[in-house]
């Protein structure tokens, strides 16, 4: 297995794999971004992607949540190649990209309540949910009254309801105070150990303990 | 049945109902007079179908043959009328098949002649006059050298206009 | 799988290189039966006993309009197998297509009003072959544009493949509209084996014609291929390795 | 976990939209001004003499309601394109043309259904004949739907290019082709108190077949599209 | 030959005008497509051409880049 083109710290010795990537290749307008990529992400893990401007790990991500069909390679959930099983995998999956999907219409309890329904879940209990990423108050308000960093967390809420292993995070921590960043690490940890998984990208460094965290690192290449 | 196999087999199902309903609908279509077209003696009779008669003033399409010796055109305008009657293959004339008058206004198509196939776009009028407001030559999928015509028998003269006629419309 | 003999031409080198043999030969035979056909068509082809010589737009104008439709048909067997099967060729092929589709749908048109306005007594009708003529053209537009609209050209060809599967719902319209409803438009005169309703030498330099044609357009096809496939594999190493080779013996 | 059945994800969507779309009445109010102001132009410009009016009406009625609707195609998607919610859509766990078809039946219940109900008033100031008015209803009634389908193909395919809007316009306006001549073929039929039975049948044949082929178009489109 | 003389060519029986823009029409539109397809071809490969010089550039500047920045270090 060769990754000529990025470090990868998540390899395929562990037991239990969730997802596994083989031979991802990704081109976008005529550039390469990444070649031949393998990794396996296991239960447990906490996967971090790294790398500069524009070397493709919003794409990584996106081809690893299925909404970009790669140029070459697949991505197996569960030994199984994605395509046949997409209603499946999405049952297990929680992706949240760099835009927070919340309509300015709607108050943010309605928008949770919408996310949490779409994806199969309860809504009941989406006032104390709201609570948690420090809404409280804010049930009733219109999102177009609300602060980007509000809109980011209304999104973020779903996690705290989440009963999905894979969860696929594009910069979570983007317009979110130092406190809030502290307590959705916990919640990462807290996940992993419940036989989840997280990959995420993010420019700030991790607080979590380095053990817990692996890296993917992406080049940025000229061609 | 597991639910999975169950969702795509209704799925399946739903688009077979679909399309099949599409073309119950279609062939239903088809039967039907969609572009008001009549032959002659639809004009007595009604459609061959349907029995549907056409009405005085009503607009319609109407396609047959010119029977020969029927055309008279006006010396100084553009004013033409023609029987027409039902087209049959191979072409025959007789004095018994229904005929529709024809009158028209205008210059006529170069492939205009007796015997030839054409529609016309008109309205009725007097139960079997039909006022045409365009006049078209249908040509039919048959070509041949003109030796070989004149030797079928067949000849084509094209109409043609002295300067006053087509002065006169002006 | 089945289709694991077509493995080596969905090898975009492999292909480029098998277009690039085709394309000689194909130009050759098109120029070739076109000079013989149209100097055929226009000069000794007897004229029609009604129509007189105005039947010479016959030579144009059927050819072109079977084209347009085939190349149609071409596009969307293409596009269907570049959405179905994932091949990444099929979607070069038919991006190269549509312009060529484009150009015969219109040389259809143009020669069929030139040929309707002497004999109908109409430039134009508005009647089921032609509007479904004019739509198919519409169509190619439609898969142009949507072709240029995006910078990534493998998500272009998807997009333009949707669109061209959704209009061939138009192919059979335009077969079968002159048989389904009393148009002026003539039935078929070619395709009817058997008892052709056409005489020998009337036939014959259509034929010539037609083959020239359908040459012509798969020549136009390889070189198009040819410029979507380098288009598409811009970073590849044999593409550069070719540039590159080329660029020096132009140099030299 | 509990797995929402279809018509659950189905019935979801189409509230949401309705909801959004009535605390932002513009969207809905605009194209049926647009289509009424369009309507009206026709007897300023032509005149207003009322056999002239008559025969002109169904064709002046039918592509108003498909500019109309042209106009608020953006709509269908843009929105949820542009703020991240149709990317949380397409990765639900559900099939996405049931996503797709909630979505246009929402935007068929926003702009195709006022213009159904304005249509007749319409008809009225242009002197439509009095045995069309049926005809216009029940090709409206089936007419509509397709508009909204077959364009809701256009701006899946469109939504991620960001001058979409005179490209939409070139995709969707052929497809339209076939309902307005059907359409107004079968209100000139009417008012000629002749059966246009054919005319609807093939009406119908569309709308069915694009209700059962569009939904999958669509998706595949926006897969498309959000790539 | 059913011409007896170029002007009679010419005229096609009197419908000259419709024959002659049918042929005039088709032949300027396929010859504009075959120009188009060859200058499109062309210009693909010196597309790709100059793209691959502009990298061999950026390439070459990362790397005097690097080695200033190791002299630097040195230093």
């Amino acid at each position: 297995m060769s990754n000529l083109n990025a470090k990868i710290e998540a390899t395929s010795t562990n037991i239990n794999p969730l997802l596994r990537a083989c031979g991802l290749t990704c081109i976008r307008e005529e550039r390469v971004l990444f070649e031949a990529l393998n990794f396996t992400i296991a239960a447990g893990d906490i996967v971090q992607i790294e790398g500069p401007n524009g070397a493709g790990k919003t794409s990584l991500l996106r081809i690893l949540a299925g909404l970009s069909q790669p140029y070459d390679g697949n991505i197996y959930f569960q030994e199984t190649p994605l395509a046949q099983q997409r209603e499946a995998f999405h049952q297990e999956l929680l992706y949240l990209g760099h835009l927070p999907g919340v309509k300015d219409e709607m108050t943010a309890q309605e928008n949770l309540e919408f996310n949490l329904a779409l994806h199969g879940l309860h809504t009941g209990s989406a006032e104390k949910t709201l609570s948690e990423v420090n809404l409280l108050g804010f049930e009733d308000a219109f999102a177009s009254h609300l602060s980007a960093g509000q809109h980011r967390r209304i999104s973020l809420a779903r996690l705290w309801q989440s009963q999905a292993k894979i969860w696929i995070l594009d910069e979570p921590f983007t317009a979110i105070d130092k406190l809030g960043v502290k307590k959705l690490e916990a919640l990462f940890l807290q996940h992993a150990d419940n036989g989840g998984c997280v990959v995420l990208t993010t420019h700030q460094d991790l607080s979590l303990p380095a053990e817990r965290v692996k890296k993917v690192t992406l080049a940025y290449r000229f061609s | 049945m597991n639910p999975r196999r169950k969702k795509r087999l209704t799925i399946v199902a739903s688009i077979i109902i679909g399309l099949g309903v599409v073309a119950g609908l279609v062939l239903y279509a088809l039967s039907q007079n969609i572009d008001l077209f009549y032959k002659p003696s639809e004009i007595y009779n009604g459609k061959e179908d349907s029995g549907l008669k056409a009405i005085d003033g009503q607009r319609l399409r109407i396609g047959g043959l010119v029977v020969p010796g029927s055309v008279h055109r006006d010396s100084d305008s553009l004013k033409v009328s023609f029987k027409l009657t039902d087209m049959r293959m191979p072409i025959s004339f007789s004095d018994t098949d229904p005929t529709v008058t024809v009158s028209y206004d205008g210059i006529l198509p170069d492939l205009f002649r007796e015997g030839q196939g054409i529609v016309a776009n008109g309205i009725l009028v007097n139960g079997n006059m039909i006022e045409a407001s365009e006049v078209l030559a249908k040509h039919d999928e048959n070509y041949m050298p003109k030796e070989l015509a004149d030797d079928v028998g067949e000849k084509h003269v094209k109409p043609s206009y002295s300067q006053a006629q087509l002065e006169s419309t002006n | 799988m089945m289709w694991k003999w077509l493995h080596p031409y969905a090898n975009p080198k492999t292909s480029y290189h098998f277009a690039g043999k085709i394309l000689p030969w194909c130009t050759r035979l098109a120029v070739i039966f076109l000079t013989i056909g149209v100097t055929w068509a226009l000069l000794f082809a007897p004229a029609d006993y009604q129509q007189g010589d105005t039947f010479r737009i016959f030579y144009l104008h059927v050819p072109a309009a079977m084209l347009s439709m085939g190349i149609y048909l071409g596009m969307a067997i293409a596009a269907l197998s570049s959405l179905v099967w994932q091949l990444k060729l099929a979607d070069a092929s038919a991006a190269a297509m549509a312009p060529i589709g484009a150009a015969f749908t219109f040389i259809a048109l143009v020669t069929g009003a030139a040929w309707g306005k002497p004999m109908w007594g109409t430039w134009w009708i508005w009647d089921a072959r032609l509007t479904s003529e004019l739509i198919l053209l519409f169509l190619y537009l439609g898969v142009i544009a949507l072709h240029n609209a995006f910078e990534d050209k493998s998500l272009a060809g998807k997009a333009a493949g949707i669109l061209a599967l959704v209009g061939v719902i138009n192919l059979p319209i335009i077969k079968y509209s002159v048989e389904w409803w009393n148009t002026l438009h003539q039935g078929a005169t070619v395709s009817k084996l058997g008892q052709p309703s056409m005489s020998a030498d009337m036939f014959w330099p259509f034929l010539v014609c037609f083959i020239g044609f359908a040459c012509f357009v798969t020549a136009l096809i390889c070189l198009r291929f040819r410029t979507e496939v380098l288009n598409r594999n811009s970073m590849r190493p044999w593409v550069r390795e070719l540039v590159a080779n080329e660029g020096k013996t132009h140099a030299v | 976990m509990t797995q929402l059945s279809y018509r659950a994800a189905f019935a979801l969507i189409v509230k949401r939209d309705l909801m959004i779309a009535f605390r932002h009445r513009d969207d809905i109010v605009n194209p049926l001004l647009f289509f009424i102001i369009v309507v009206t132009l026709f007897p300023l410009g032509v005149g207003p003499e009322s056999t002239t009016l008559s025969r002109i009406a169904p064709g002046i009625i039918w592509v108003a309601a498909l500019l109309a609707t042209l106009l608020s195609l953006d709509r269908l998607f843009k929105s949820d394109y542009a703020d991240g919610s149709l990317e949380q859509m397409l990765l639900s766990p559900h099939p996405v043309f049931i996503l797709v078809l909630a979505k246009i039946v929402a935007h068929w219940l926003l702009t195709g259904l006022p213009l159904i109900l304005i249509a007749p008033l319409l008809a009225v100031l242009l002197h439509l004949h009095e045995s069309s008015y049926g005809a216009l209803m029940l090709t409206l009634l089936l007419g509509t739907p397709v508009l909204s389908l077959l364009g809701a193909i256009g701006v899946a395919l469109t939504v991620g290019i960001k001058k979409g809007g005179v490209l939409l316009s070139l995709l969707v306006l052929p497809l339209y082709i076939p309902v307005l001549i059907f359409a107004t073929s079968a209100i000139d039929t009417a008012a000629m108190n002749l059966p246009y039975s054919g005319q609807l049948a093939i009406i119908a044949a569309i709308f069915f077949a694009s209700l059962t082929l569009a939904p999958f178009a669509v998706s595949a489109a926006l897969k498309v599209s959000t790539n | 030959m059913q011409f007896d003389s170029i002007s009679a060519f010419l005229a096609m029986g009197g419908y000259g005008f419709y024959v002659w823009l049918s042929y005039g029409v088709s032949i300027l539109v396929l010859a504009l497509l075959v120009l188009s397809s060859l200058s499109n071809h062309k210009k693909t490969k010196q597309h790709i051409a100059q793209r691959q010089k502009r990298e061999i550039k950026l390439r070459q500047a990362a790397e005097l880049q690097k080695a200033q920045a190791s002299a630097d270090t040195r230093l």
